[in-house]
């Protein structure tokens, strides 16, 4: 499910990078800039139905979310994990798909974007209501347990908005009191929508709710591309091996609106000269070129290959069928005798 | 040997847990000794080891859980202390056990045990019914047995569908319905049942309401007047077809229920008769539920609180002199 | 000078922030210069300083707050981003507000606005409304204006009544509906509005799908059939009395509404009309909902999904048909 | 509101006991240890309508809930704060009427016992959804501040099971977001119904869920009543003075079944041999007589009065009418122009 290697043939100098899957990090963290990007231009253009959310600043952290994912674990993505989604098996033909409206996307039209989810590498389908997929995740380890599997781990997400709901304390609790091997990823980009931390929170820093649930607790800053490898592989690892539920807080600035409608004009320019609120693509990519871990040519032919992927993946879904009402299986549930008689719009 | 309404909600457990090991129970207080707060579950822990779970006080996670663990392969059976406290879970199993099938084409077999209804002196938080507002949602089937056979047949039918369901079980049954033993045969969920058949007018309803719907059946064939009593078994699907035949013949109907009078299954039942079978009908049809307030501690508001067979009696004859 | 129907609720909020200094409004992302998601509250945090907040996202902590602040003397009135978000607060709304009145004797006045229904592309969790859930449980107020000046009016004589009042606003009549002004005068909560007289048929409706029907009416009015709109304007209470006197003039009822089909505001029209106006009924009532799906977000289904002036004019003329 | 010295001429010793309401204290244990004997005494005679679900054992931290409110102060009592209630101002008459299905009670038999409220002290009505009650009393404090008034503080109670809900964390977080005086006084007794700390949460100890929202967090021993009065009217001082919300933890043992249908077969009998497993009502009086603090004769006297008030609610309040169901205003709202037209119960 994972690609193992730096694809395309990354040449790394003898001075190796700090974590050893760090390129093959930041490629997805490069694909997943250049993809949002297309979807913010095609939806500047009115190609996308339904709203873009980005995770412009997130990669770094996203992309560790998805990267030390193994077959048999589960992933509770949230909206701004596109580079873990990638990361961690879908395919960019799937997303792409789901945002255009063809009926070949994982969702069928019935559910868009952002909820998506890609059952094939273990990732959920979240809704909407924040909090309420850690418990979901929960469960499918408390599953996994039962059927007598091994080695797993479940990853989530969440927002430090999201972290207020009541969902997310019961899930976070009884992944605890369940013994389950849990990371809960915590990302403080400092807004929630347009709600700043003070009107979130009043605890000193987010990490110390872990102790109030048994957890570990482990901040990172969420602009480091190296940190968080070594913080979110740290837990997967700890989880694994039968350490208690992991919460790793990182902090970094969400360097986009809310949803490509919002231009985030209430993000005070202060914050923005925070250390953690630099833009870990460019940082990334500078340091990778002062050490040396990879040279100019080849960046740039990353950028070409994964232009050309994007490309062709946003031909191929702009060629597929929408769905259609009239061909749609109107039924909300999967057995049949059980359909209550319909009381259609129109019938 | 007889078995209780309860006794047969615990053997129906007890049938699945040997029979089907992706079957699991979780719920407060069901395990251990103690066996959940109407005992539910007494014995199922110490005999299946590791498959009756205590939780938190975390409705949603217990339900969000449950949901996971469908969708990994697992049959939870998840029990609400009382159906009240399911407000507290209302989200996860209206908008993600509900949606979960229709969004991904994932199943998600989670059934869901609500101990419902009006019990003497229980007061607001520990009577009510909520069937009405999980049938108004999509996604989900809404069972409320109403007999010792049903309660077990329809547990079990109910574990081995493929969608979440919602299984309203009545407290007020529990002790007080009796049958010789565990039934052999069973009526399919989505199939209504004539409970008493008749020619005069048919009350429609279900769990403990079609008991008062049946002592005022008996109580009027005294005097020659055959009302046809229609126990629904689940509200969604809703069997309209048993119902239209009943009115066919009865050209008369009543729908009685225990929950609140706006919308709900007495009004579903009422707008489906009058749309699919007007010309059925030989007079107005009626409704009785509770009353439109919060259920009453006091024993003396709370029998007049909800409709019995004082109360539908009078309503039928005022239907019959029409 | 034109106002939409969301000026109309920011107008609302800012007379009532002006003349009663017991309001306040509580929300997620309302204040600031941000002004809420659909910029309902825009300016207001900076007119009326300390009085438009932002909360955690906590659902159900938002409306505990408000339930407390209201029994203390205050009007608070809480945003929900979305409707489909109050499912967390559902237990709040429905438990404790609900049943405060009839528990406690004291009155509980919050207003809870709910940014309700379907729009393109907003799929099942931003799509919701949620009337028919709210207004089964005893102890609320449910209002569901559908024009720019019932918007402003019932928004305001919402605060004053001494009762929490779900107030669903309609999301896609946010831009689409325009008025000349603000409303001089006002219907009361609780009366039902007859928007087009018509001889033929009665269409009852609510919220956007009230100018469905007017489009429907319009177009069938070329042909010389005259139907009459009824425009509930508040499902709870629900003026029974301007539904039977409309049915009573035209014999012939289609109910229709936007959310989903089992139960909700169309059953309990229809309900009313058969059990208490039956005689009036020249033809079988009928009734249109949506789907019993989740909402779908690819526009292609979700125009299916919804009733919509085509679907309604089909089933029209079925009934005129009969 | 308060009876503001030891009532009944209690006779205090040269020596002092260690707070200066230790005694008044002990007086309300007493009262509630005696009213709910009473109580379970009329539960097993059937003459008690619902259920009865008292605090034995909880009587020392319940007091201190109660005892040092004031005026203008909101308390949120929950089911086992019987002593909590009467220290705070309710007449044992209302409790009584409740119990006893008087119309006279202040739920007028609409709810029962456990659920009533007390607006003349500030008590709020609980709904039995365990953690809803924070935010009420949060929504209460954020009024009064809004009105002007000043010197207020709200105190509500939870058990380490209702402390696992969404809505405690929803309620906890909200108050020190608004920055209210709030003193929440956690009671670990150690079972929630039949189920133990084990299956209700994992963490070291709950008192580490403080940092985690900003509150200062304390733990007590319940049993000892001068650690109850000193650390909870430390925290209703400091929460008074302008500190931030204050989380109290009390260890004990609940001495009853969660109600009295319970025999409570479930609690093993090593738990019994813990400190904090002691009943703090003799172990109080014991203490009390060894330092002299009162003499024997003196709470002899005490139990006679408490006894004799006792009786004599309950003969009132059994003289009184029950409510009836044709007298009875079946309004859910106040505005009598927005009742729904009537679709009842045999009508
Ligand atoms: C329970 C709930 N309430 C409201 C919303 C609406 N909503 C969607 S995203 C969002 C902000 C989320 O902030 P945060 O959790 O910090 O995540 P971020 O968007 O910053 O990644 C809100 C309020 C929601 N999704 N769920
Ligand atoms: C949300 C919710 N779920 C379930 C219940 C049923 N219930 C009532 S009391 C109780 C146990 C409470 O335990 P704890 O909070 O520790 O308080 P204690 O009874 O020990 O004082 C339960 C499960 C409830 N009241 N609220
Ligand atoms: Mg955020
Ligand atoms: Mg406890």
């Amino acid at each position: 499910m994972l690609q193992t290697a730096t694809r395309a043939g990354a040449k790394t100098s003898k001075k190796d990078p700090p974590h050893e899957r760090y390129l093959e990090a930041f490629r997805w963290m490069l694909q997943t800039r250049i993809f949002e990007e297309k979807l913010t231009s095609l939806y500047r253009g009115g190609l996308i139905t339904g709203g873009v959310y980005v995770g412009r600043g997130q990669e770094a952290v996203s992309t560790a979310c998805g990267l030390f994912l193994q077959k048999g674990d589960v992933f509770g993505p949230l909206i701004r994990d596109q580079a873990g989604r990638a990361a961690a098996g879908e395919p960019l033909l799937n997303v792409t798909r789901t945002y255009l409206g063809s009926r070949q996307g994982s969702m069928r039209g019935r559910d868009g974007n952002i909820h998506r989810g890609w059952p094939e590498t273990g990732q959920l389908a979240m809704i909407s209501h924040l909090g309420s997929l850690i418990s979901v995740v929960v469960g499918k380890l408390m599953a996994k347990r039962m059927k007598g599997e091994k080695n797993f781990i479940g990853l989530t997400t969440i927002g430090e908005g999201g972290m207020q709901t009541g969902a997310t304390h019961e899930g976070m609790n009884i992944a605890s009191v369940e013994k389950v091997p849990l990371v809960l990823v915590a990302v403080n980009n400092h807004f929630a929508y347009s709600t700043p931390n003070d009107r979130q929170f009043a605890c000193a820093q987010l990490v110390d709710r872990a102790p109030g649930y048994g957890y570990e607790g482990h901040e990172v800053d969420g602009t480091k591309l190296a940190d968080c490898l070594d913080e979110i592989g740290g837990a997967v690892e700890r989880a694994r091996a039968g350490g208690p539920p992991q919460l790793v807080v990182a902090s970094l600035l969400r360097l986009a609106g809310h949803g490509e409608h919002d231009d985030a004009s209430y993000v005070p320019a202060e914050i923005k000269k925070e250390s953690w609120a630099q833009d870990c693509v460019p940082a990334t990519e500078k340091l990778i070129l002062e050490k040396g871990w990879l040279d100019a040519a080849t960046l740039k032919q990353w950028r070409a290959e994964i232009s050309a992927e994007v490309e062709k993946a946003v031909e191929t879904a702009q060629r597929e069928a929408a769905p259609v009402a009239s061909e749609e299986d109107w039924c909300a549930i999967s057995t049949r005798g059980m359909v209550d008689a319909p009381v259609l719009a129109g019938e | 040997m007889s078995v209780t309404y309860l006794e047969a909600i615990r053997e129906a457990q007890a049938h699945l847990l040997r029979e089907d090991e992706r079957v699991y129970l979780y719920g407060q207080d069901i395990a251990g000794k103690f066996g959940g707060a109407f005992k539910a579950t007494k014995g199922l822990a110490e005999k299946f080891p590791g498959r009756v779970l205590n939780t938190p006080i975390s409705e949603d996670a217990m339900v969000g859980t449950a949901i996971g663990a469908a969708m990994e392969g697992m049959r939870p059976i998840v029990e609400m202390q009382f159906a009240d406290f399911s407000s507290i879970a209302l989200n996860q199993i209206l908008n993600n056990a509900g949606t979960q099938f229709f969004r991904t084409n994932i199943p998600c077999p989670i059934t869901v045990r609500l101990p419902s209804g009006g019990t003497k002196g229980s007061g607001p938080f520990h009577s009510q019914s909520m069937e009405a507002i999980y049938s108004h949602y999509p996604g989900l089937v809404v069972v409320t047995p109403a007999t010792v056979e049903d309660a077990y047949t329809m547990l079990i039918d109910a574990v081995a569908i493929d969608d979440p369901v919602i299984y309203c079980e009545h407290k007020y049954l529990y002790y007080h319905l009796k049958a010789d033993a565990l039934p052999k045969d069973r009526l399919p969920i989505g199939k209504a049942r004539i409970v008493r058949p008749g020619r005069d007018l048919s009350i429609v309803t279900y769990s403990a309401m079609v008991h008062e719907a049946l002592a005022v059946a008996k109580e009027f064939s005294a005097s020659g007047v055959e009302i046809e009593v229609v126990d629904l078994r689940s509200i969604k699907p809703l069997d309209t077809e048993t119902v239209l035949a009943s009115v066919a013949r009865t050209g008369r109907l009543l729908c009685v229920g225990e929950s609140f009078p706006w919308g709900g299954a007495t009004a579903e039942v009422i707008a489906r008769v009058a749309t699919e079978g007007f010309h059925l009908l030989d007079a107005a049809p009626a409704r009785i539920n509770a009353r439109d307030t919060p259920i009453p501690y006091h024993p003396n508001l709370w029998v007049d609180h909800r409709p019995n067979a004082k109360s539908i009696a009078a309503k039928a004859r005022r239907i019959l002199a029409e």
